[in-house]
Parts: structure tokens; sequence; C-alpha cells
């Protein structure tokens, strides 16, 4: 009786889990997404853009122990200037050669960011100085404040991303440039110009997302992002290539998913080192029956 | 300015807007367009003919600086104080200036709403969106009733249409069309046709590639023939239809008729 | 004349609600060329994706000289005589000309991995196939072209190949999806020569997609028109020129008049 | 280590051939069938943890128990690539990535491989396992041969050497031979468009499948040499980069041309091994535990430039990249 109480409780605060957790790949998945869709590059340095907002913030909140919220502004723009000067340098030049060499060279481009950092920043596990050990207990969930802002984070800008591309001109834009890009650029529109707005979006997205996984995480290092990378890209995927929507739908089921694989009634569970494992079996699932993924369309020959 | 025609429906060749000399284009090293001239006068119909490979569509792509590597003189408006050196312009830059293109294939934006097509259309002058889907729903009637639905679940001939009316949304001056019959009914053919006709009847000067000769020189003012990269003939469209060296390279004789005939 | 090459019985294909193809039947007469007209959004083209093996059709059947065809995969049903070209010519733009031909040719054994670890390129029927390649090319006159990529040919000249391709593969029946599209009156005059030459010398039978009315009408024996997903007539040539069903929802007052 | 030893340029040599074989198997799956597998490195390492686990847990004899780590290899190939035969190019680079980092964390995690200290921990920590007891012998009577016709520089690491060429060597010669047979053409043509090659009656799903086997085998082989060679081998060593040097040697050559992987694998060799032991200026900069971060960062330098500057590799042809499409 007591134990179905607690399992029932395990079960409650495993999917709160999961919807943080969800959450953060919510967040930067609708960058990557965006950027696959409309930039036509799948970004694997998405997660080093993460892991240098992280640092960006520690450097704002720890070193020089500004006000978190201004470190939370300061980590935005510096990921967003990172991923504007990252696309004028280096992709926007290249566009045009195909998405598996876009794709090689931002592999490329991740591993200079990330052992960069390991040389500059060092291999030691960071922290913030936000305070950790605080827990609001709900009494059916414990619920930490950093938890809290990374849900409250993720809850407006997913939605408001996604109201600008279906209802704002510049949305509109974005996914006429996605859609035939050749017909834009006729129509008037300056793709060049869109695709700085979209690296913007995403950069800023990506910054915020790993500084949110560092703090729930509790300590990181220049691997932050990197070893999210291929869970980010699976929720592109999930989701749909492009589909702001998708990639919150799909971001929150596969955090779900993992946190609640590791329920004792589910098969005993799953022991917590294998989570990703079970983030891959969905998706290999999933591409199984729907290939497009959740929300995407099907394509006919 | 007025345009007269004379001499069969030949334009005299007053004000130019478009005036095209000497354009070599190339894609990578596989060249194109060995040196090509054209003129178009303002407000009239002025069809570019010839034979597959022969370089109008790529001559399109040149005028608009699409995917092409080009050289020679391309003029917007050659005789005002204000040419324009389209040369020296990106794609959506042509567009601001008054000209702009419906390509062959890809015409359309397939996942947005056509409301939202024609919105992209005017990306110029946000202000006066809704006043130009008045206007151009009013040129292309059958428009009205599909505006709400995706543009990917639109006909051939509805497609046609709503590339047209996306290009028209920039109000251009010059309006170039890539082959607008191509894959599309005998029945829905002459309607774009009559579009076509509609369109120039507003002052819209057109330049057109086509591939059913024929039907194309009997709506313009003027044809010019291209054949591997180069201009062969020219001349007013009546004359064109008649000259017996010209059915014989590119419109083909009549084929067989059938017997009901 | 009188035996069914192809029969297609009933045939129903769904797109989300749409029901592309409704319920459509007809046959082709062995060693005809039969027309399928209609207007755009009849389905003409899926009814082509779905002998072809490309989609499934949701109900009915395809028969192919008393086989029945219908769940089979593309290549199945290219294998048992029954080959297409495509609307938009797919042609293998970084492999040569000659390559593109040579793909065609039916009945490789050095297709097969282990005689290809074994002979390489050095066979005895490679070498067949590739003069039957050089034929195919000489009747195209793309003889000039065969070492070029085919990435580098003009649209017409996508035609011509992927036309020559089909031909390699030793079809008994020849879809064809509009091959008139985008070519240039003189080439059409020598394209449609070629599918003539074909029933006449070949005695293949061939079913045709195509928008030039005047091309429809004086080359097949046969026409089948279609509207909404469903066959609205079939007769003759002549008897389509004068069906009201058809000038109303297709030829147009305008083109009837014209041709 | 001396740069001017032998020693350490025939070890770089083994590592390069290695690697090249790797780059070989993504070869005939990207190259030639346009199956970009972005997984690669899952080959290596199931056949590696499959004949270490066979030899010290079920003492089965070596050559089976490799022949049974390329049979788990190529299975793996058909495991992912039956399901995403049927996917866009997109989806079977995210579908083998997942797959491979499945085998990663399973590797890392598990008793039964040893976890993170990897092969030495397979027997648990109080056993010192090692699979290479058949080899040692094996690879000696070799460098007593070698030792015979070349003198002294035949050592253990010449002799993986020239195991490791030759087999290449080999392989390659077949793999050209095969290219420019019609199986070749077949393959290229579905690489192309495998609609145009479905409807000229060729069995596409077939043709992916020998390649996702073809690159099952040679990455599976590639796998069990550098356990053999390196003798402890750890999740570590099949890091998901490991896939992306396969990439660079392929790009370092030209995409589309077989015979020049050895050079591209002879180039990275030395960029990777040459970056690992060298310590002139700017090496000298950095001390040796922070050389590897400062290794992975120019070879991901490189591959960004080489993109950038030179796509179509060394020998490639730049037109074709333009007809692409």
């Amino acid at each position: 009786m007591l134990n179905e109480w607690h399992m029932g409780s395990l079960l409650l605060q495993l999917i709160y889990n999961g919807l943080v957790e969800g959450a953060i790949l919510a967040l930067t998945g609708l960058g990557a997404t965006l950027v696959w869709g409309i930039q036509r590059v799948a970004n694997f340095a998405h997660g080093d853009y993460m892991t240098l907002g992280a640092y960006v913030a520690f450097l704002l909140d720890v070193t020089w122990s500004t006000n978190p919220v201004v470190a939370a502004i300061g980590t935005v723009v510096a990921t967003a200037a990172l991923a504007v000067g990252l696309h004028f340098i280096l992709l926007r030049p290249l566009r045009g050669r195909g998405l598996v060499a876009l794709s090689l060279i931002t592999v490329g481009l991740g591993l200079v960011l990330r052992n960069a950092l390991f040389l500059v920043a060092g291999s030691q596990p960071r922290q913030y100085a936000f305070n950790q050990t605080a827990v609001i207990d709900l009494g059916f969930v414990r619920v930490a404040p950093a938890e809290l802002w990374t849900g409250i984070a993720a809850i407006t800008a997913v939605p408001a991303v996604a109201a600008m591309l279906a209802w704002t001109p510049l949305g509109k834009t974005m996914r006429a440039v996605a859609d035939n890009r050749d017909l834009a650029e006729i129509s008037g529109i300056d793709t060049d110009g869109i695709g700085l707005y979209v690296w913007i979006v995403a950069g800023a997205l990506a910054g915020l997302g790993g500084a949110m996984l560092a703090l729930v995480q509790g300590t990181f290092d220049p691997n932050l992002g990197f070893n999210v990378l291929f869970l980010i890209l699976t929720v592109v995927v999930l989701g749909g290539i492009g589909n702001a929507f998708g990639a919150l739908l799909g971001g929150l089921v596969l955090g779900v998913v993992m946190e609640v694989s590791t329920w004792p009634p589910f098969f005993g569970g799953v022991p917590t080192q294998y989570q990703p494992v079970v983030g891959f079996v969905v998706l290999i699932l999933l591409l199984m029956f729907r290939p497009q993924g959740i929300l995407g369309r099907a394509r006919v020959l | 300015m007025p345009v007269s025609y004379a001499e069969g429906g030949a334009a005299i060749v007053s004000d130019t807007i478009l005036s095209v000399s000497d354009v070599r284009a190339r894609y990578g090293d596989e060249h194109i367009l060995k040196g090509v001239s054209i003129d178009v006068p303002r407000g009239s119909i002025v069809a570019l003919l010839g034979p597959n490979g022969s370089g109008k569509s790529t001559l399109l792509k040149a005028i608009y600086g699409l995917n092409v590597k080009r050289s020679g003189t391309i003029l917007f408006r050659p005789q005002g104080r204000e040419a324009v050196d389209l040369l020296r312009l990106k794609p959506h830059e042509v567009t601001a200036h008054g000209v702009n293109l419906v390509p062959q294939l890809a015409n359309i934006f397939p996942d947005l709403s056509v409301y939202e097509n024609l919105e992209i259309g005017s990306i110029g002058d946000r202000k006066r969106t809704v006043e130009r889907i008045e206007r151009v729903v009013g040129v292309l009637p059958l428009l009205r009733h599909l505006l709400r639905r995706r543009a990917a679940t639109l006909s051939g001939g509805q497609r046609q249409t709503l590339g047209i009316a996306r290009a028209l949304m920039s109000e251009p001056e010059l309006l170039i069309l890539d082959e607008p019959s191509a894959g599309l009914a005998p029945n829905i053919v002459d309607g774009v046709f009559a579009q076509v006709q509609e369109i120039n009847r507003r002052g819209v000067s057109l330049l057109i590639v086509e591939q059913k000769a024929r039907q194309c020189l009997a709506i313009a003012h003027y044809g010019y023939v291209l054949d591997q990269g180069r201009n062969q003939i020219d001349g007013p469209s009546a004359r064109l239809l008649e000259d017996p060296e010209m059915i014989r390279l590119y419109l083909g004789a009549r084929r067989r008729q059938p017997e009901s005939h | 004349m009188t035996e069914h090459a192809l029969l297609v019985d009933g045939i129903v294909r769904r797109f989300g609600g749409v029901r592309a193809v409704d319920g459509a039947s007809f046959t082709v007469q062995d060693g005809s060329i039969t027309g399928l007209i209609g207007p755009n959004g009849a389905g003409k083209t899926t009814v082509f994706n779905i002998i072809s093996g490309f989609l499934r059709a949701d109900g009915g059947a395809v028969t192919f000289r008393g086989r029945r065809l219908d769940g089979f995969p593309p290549h199945r049903i290219a294998q048992a005589g029954l080959v297409r070209t495509f609307q938009a010519p797919r042609i293998l733009t970084r492999m040569s000309v000659l390559e593109n031909l040579m793909l065609g040719g039916v009945k490789q054994p050095g297709e097969r991995f282990a005689l290809a670890c074994l002979l390489g390129s050095a066979s005895r029927r490679e070498r067949e196939v590739r003069e039957e390649a050089m034929a195919v090319l000489d009747l195209l006159r793309l003889t000039h072209l065969a070492p070029a990529y085919a990435g580098t040919l003009s649209g017409g000249q996508r035609k011509l190949l992927e036309l020559g391709r089909a031909l390699m593969a030793a079809p008994r029946l020849l879809l064809l999806d509009e091959p008139l599209a985008g070519v240039a009156p003189a080439l059409a005059d020598q394209l449609l020569d070629h599918v003539g030459t074909l029933r006449k010398h070949r005695g293949m039978t061939i079913l045709i997609i195509e928008h030039d009315m005047e091309a429809v009408m004086s080359i097949c024996d046969w026409v089948v028109a279609m509207d909404q997903g469903r066959v609205i007539a079939s007769g003759t040539p002549r008897q389509i020129q004068t069906n009201e069903r058809v000038i109303a929802s297709y030829l147009g007052t305008v083109a009837a008049a014209h041709v | 280590m001396d740069i001017l030893n032998p020693a350490f340029w025939v070890f770089v040599g083994v590592v390069a051939g290695i690697y090249g074989l790797l780059a070989l198997a993504l070869y005939v799956q990207f190259s030639m069938a346009g199956l970009p597998n972005f997984g690669h490195v899952a080959f290596m390492a199931l056949a590696a943890y499959t004949m270490a686990l066979l030899v010290i847990r079920a003492d089965v004899a070596l050559v089976w128990a490799g022949v049974a780590g390329i049979a788990a290899a190529v299975a793996l190939g058909l495991l992912l690539g039956i399901p995403s035969v049927r996917l866009r190019a997109n989806y079977l680079a995210i579908a083998t990535v997942a797959g491979s980092e499945m085998i990663r964390y399973l590797s890392t995690n598990l008793n039964l491989t040893g976890g993170a200290v990897g092969s030495v921990g397979m027997l648990g920590p109080t056993h010192f396992a090692t699979y290479t007891n058949a080899w040692q012998p094996f690879i000696e009577s070799i460098t007593a041969a070698l030792r015979h016709a070349v003198g002294s520089v035949a050592t253990t690491d010449f002799s993986m050497f020239c195991l490791v060429w030759v087999t290449l060597g080999l392989l390659l010669m077949l793999f050209r031979r095969l290219e420019r047979s019609p199986w070749g053409r077949v393959m290229k043509a579905i690489r192309e468009d495998e609609e145009a090659a479905a409807s000229l009656g060729k069995h596409v799903e077939a043709y992916k499948l020998q390649a996702l086997v073809l690159g099952g085998i040679v990455g599976g082989l590639a796998g069990i040499l550098w356990a053999l060679e390196i003798g402890v081998f750890s999740p570590d060593d099949f890091q998901p980069t490991l896939t992306f040097y396969a990439y660079l040697i392929l790009i370092l050559g030209g995409m589309n041309r077989v015979w020049a992987i050895p050079v591209g694998a002879v180039l990275f060799g030395v960029l990777y091994s040459g970056t690992r032991f060298l310590s002139f200026f700017p090496l000298s900069l950095v001390d040796t535990g922070e050389r590897a971060y400062l290794r992975l960062l120019i070879v991901g330098l490189v591959l960004v430039l080489l993109m950038a500057v030179r796509p179509q590799g060394m020998f490639g042809k730049r037109e074709e990249l333009l007809l692409e499409k």
C-alpha cells in the first residue's frame, strides 16, 4: 500500500523531471530545427553553441558575479553573436554544397569549439553560484528553483517562436525561404538577411538552453552540449525537420519517455545510465513507421 | 508612353523597358549563352522561342542573376535617367526595381496558404498588401475562393495562376514568364494565355519563354528565336508566323490532321 | 490487335481525404498506342504510378498479359516488361550518357555481386550492352554526347536520353508520362516519329500521357479520357474529339475547334 | 618521442591503414550507394567487442571469434539498415548515429563489456582479461619471417603494418573492379536516383543491403585489426568522432575516388598521430595532457578548411560537385 503510493509519487516526479529535461531539449531543438529547415544545415556544432553559452554564463555569474538576469541576457547575446558570426564567415559562403558537406563542416566546427574550450577553460567541472540545494516540496513533486526557471523559459520561448512563424511577416518570410529559396529571392526577400534572423534565434536559444542544462545538471564541463547533441538532433527529426511545434512536442515526449522508462513498475525500470538508449530506440521505432517525423508532412512522388 | 503598332502588330520601339545586349552566361564550365541581345518595348508582349537547350531559360536566369555566371549588358529602363544595371543586383533587388519572374516549375510556396503566397509577393510594401490582393484577385478572379487553401493542394492550372498572381503582387513594370503553359491541359492553356493578355492590357510589359510557339506568337507583339546560345531569327510575331524558314526550323509543320477536318 | 496487353480494373487511390483516383478502369490493346488524357489533377500520373508500382492502390487490380501486377514493387514490374518514363526526366546526372543507357540493359549477369567480383567490366554481355547502347544513341542522334555527364544535357536531350534508357530495358509495354512537355516542336516531331517506329518495328505497346492534343490525335489508336479520378470516355481519337464531356472538362471549345 | 625513430612512423602507418579500412567501408556505403552513415564507428566497436568477449569469456578460438565479430558488425548494419533503406538520406544519417550511440552507451555501462575500463575488465575487477594470447605467437612468427627478408626493421608493429596495408591494398583492388562492373553502375545509379533505378528493374533495396553488408564487413575488419594492434581497448577508442575521421580521409583524397583513400589515410595518419607525439612549436606551448585537445582542434580546423577550400578533395573534379542535385 505504502509502496504503491510511493511508486505513484515517483512516477509523478519522473514525469516532472522528464518535462524539465524535455523543455531544455525543446528549447535547443527549436533553434536546430529552424536552422536545418530554413538554412539547410544539420548543425552538428549546435551542442557546442550550448556549451559556449553555459561558459559565458559561468563567466558572468561566477567570475564577474553579475546579477543572474544580466548573466542570462549576456549569455543569449553572446551565443547569438557567435552563431551569426559563424554564419557569415563560414556557412553562408558555402551554401549550396549539399546537406552532407555542410554537416561535415559543422562537425569540424564543433571539434574546434569544443577543444578550444578544453584548452581555454580546462576540463575541471564547473558550477554556478546559484543556490542549488533549495528545493520547493509541493507534496507530490519536489521542484528545484533552477528547474522552475527552465520550465518557464521553455514554456514562453517555444510558443513565442511558433507564433512568430505562424503570424508575423518575418515568420512567414522564414517559412517561404524554407519552402522555396529561389522563389523567395525572386519575390523580393533578401534570403541572406533572413539567415541572420534564423541564426539569431537559434544561437540565442542554444545559449539559453546550454546555461539551463548546466544549471539543472549541477556541474558541467566542455562536453556539456556535445553529450546531448544527438538527443537534440533526435528531437528535430522526431518533430519533423523545420517544424517548431514538432520540436516542442518531440522534446517533451523524448524527455518524459526517457525519465519514465526508469520507473520500476515499467519492466523493473531501465537503469538511469541507459536513458539515452531509450531515446534512440524511440527514434528508430518512430522512423520505421513515420519517417517524416511526428508533425512532418509526407512527400509523394 | 503609348506604344503604336504598325505592320501587322509590330511594335515601333519608342521606349524600351529592358535591353539585353551581348549577354554570355555559364553554369560552371558549361557555356550556355554565347552572346544574346534582345529588347523588350514598354507595354508589349515579347516571345522568346527556340529549341531545348537553346538558352531561353538561362537568359531569364541571367536577367535575374539566379545560379548562373553572366557577363554583357542588361539594362532595365535603359533610356530613363535612372537606367538600372541588373548585372550589379541580387535577385531580390531586381524585384525591388520593378521586375518579377514566374519560374517554370517551382513557382509557388506549397506549404503556405494562397493568401500567404500573395502576402510574400508584396514583401516590398507590406502596407499595401490588402489593397494589392484585391487588385490581383480582380485580374485573376479564379483565386478569390481559394485564398484560404494551402497552395500544395491546388491543381496545375490554379498553381500557374497563383504563380502569376504572386508575381503581380509586387506591381512589376516587367513580368517575365518561363513556359507558363508547360504541362497544362489545353483548356487551361487558353486561360493562361488569356490571363497574359489581360495583364498586358493593364500596362505590364511581358517577356515570355514558350514551347507552344504558335500559340505564344498569336498573343505576342514581337518574337525572338534563340538557338545554341545565340540569336537566330527575330521580328514582329505576325511575320514570324508566316516566315517559311521559321516554320521549317522552329514552328514545325502542322502534323497530320485528323480525318474530321 | 485483339488481345489486352494491360487491364486496369477499378483502381482507387486516396491522398488524405481526397480520392485522386476513384475507380478508374480501362484497357490497352496489344500493339496499340493508347493515349491517356485529362485535365491536371484528373489522376493520370497517379494511375501511372500505380501501374508502375511506385504507388500502392487502395483498391482495384492491374493485370498485365494475364498476370496480376498490383502490389508488386517497381523493379518487378519493370522486369515483367512494363517500363516507364517520368514527367520530369529522371536522368542520372553524375553518370555519363552512355552509362545511363547501359544501366537500362536487361539480363546483365555482371550486376550480381559475385560475378562482378570475378569479372569486373570484362564480359561478353557487357560488350553487347555497350553495343546496344551505342545503337540507341545513334537512333536518338546523341552519339557525340556518349561520354558527357548526363547532367550537362539540356531539357529536351534529357527527355530523349530517358526514352532511350527505357528502350534499353526491353519494354513490352512502354509508359510515357508527358514525353513532349517542354520539348520544342521540331524535337517533338522527332520524338513522335521514334514512338511510331517503336510500335511498327518492335511491336511495342505504348501508353502515353500527353497534353499536346495534336500529337495525341495523330499518333494514338485509342484514347482514354479521365476527369476527377474516373474514366469519362474512351474511344478512337475522332470519337474523343467530339465527345461533349471531354470537350467540357478538358479540351475546351477553342482547342477542340483547333485540332 | 623522437620523430626520427622509424618505429614511430611504422605505428603511424598501422593506424593510417586501419583508418583507411574504415574509410573504405564508408566509401562503399556513402560514395557508392549514397547512404550517409554517420555512425560507422559502431561496426568497429561491435566487431572488436564481440571478438574479445568470445575469446575471453567463451574461450572461442581467435579466428572464429574474429569471424563472429565481423558477422556481428554485418548484423548491426542490417539491423539499422533494413528499416532505414526506406528512409530519406537525412533520416538515415540520424538513425545510424542513434545506433552507434546506443552501442557506445551499452559498452560503457554493461559489466559484461568491462564498462569504462574496456576489455581488461571483462572478467571483473579482479582479473586482468586479455584476448591476444593466440595473436602474439602468430604475429611473432610473421615478424620472424619478415626479419629474414628485411632485417632488424621488422618488429611486431612492422608485421602489423604489412598485414594491414596488404589487406587494404587487396580490398582497394577489389572495390575498384567492383566499381567499374555493371554492379557498380547500378550502385551509382541508386546513389543518383533510386526511383529511376527501380523503374529500370533494379532491386534497389537488395543493393542497399549489399552496401550495408560490405560496409559492415570492412568496418568490422578495421575494428578487429585495431583491437589486435592496441591489445587493450575501451569505449573511448570508439568515439563518434572516429566516423568523421573516416569522412575526412575520404574528402582528403576525393569523395568519389577509391584509390585516393590510401593517400587520404596517410595524410590523416601524419596529421593525427604526428600532432600526438611531436613537440616542436607551436605544439610546445601546451603540455602533453592538453595536446590531445589541440590535436582534435587541428583535425577540426583541417576538416573545415578542406571542405571550404577544396571540397572535391585532392583528386576529385569540381564539376562533379556542381552537377550534384
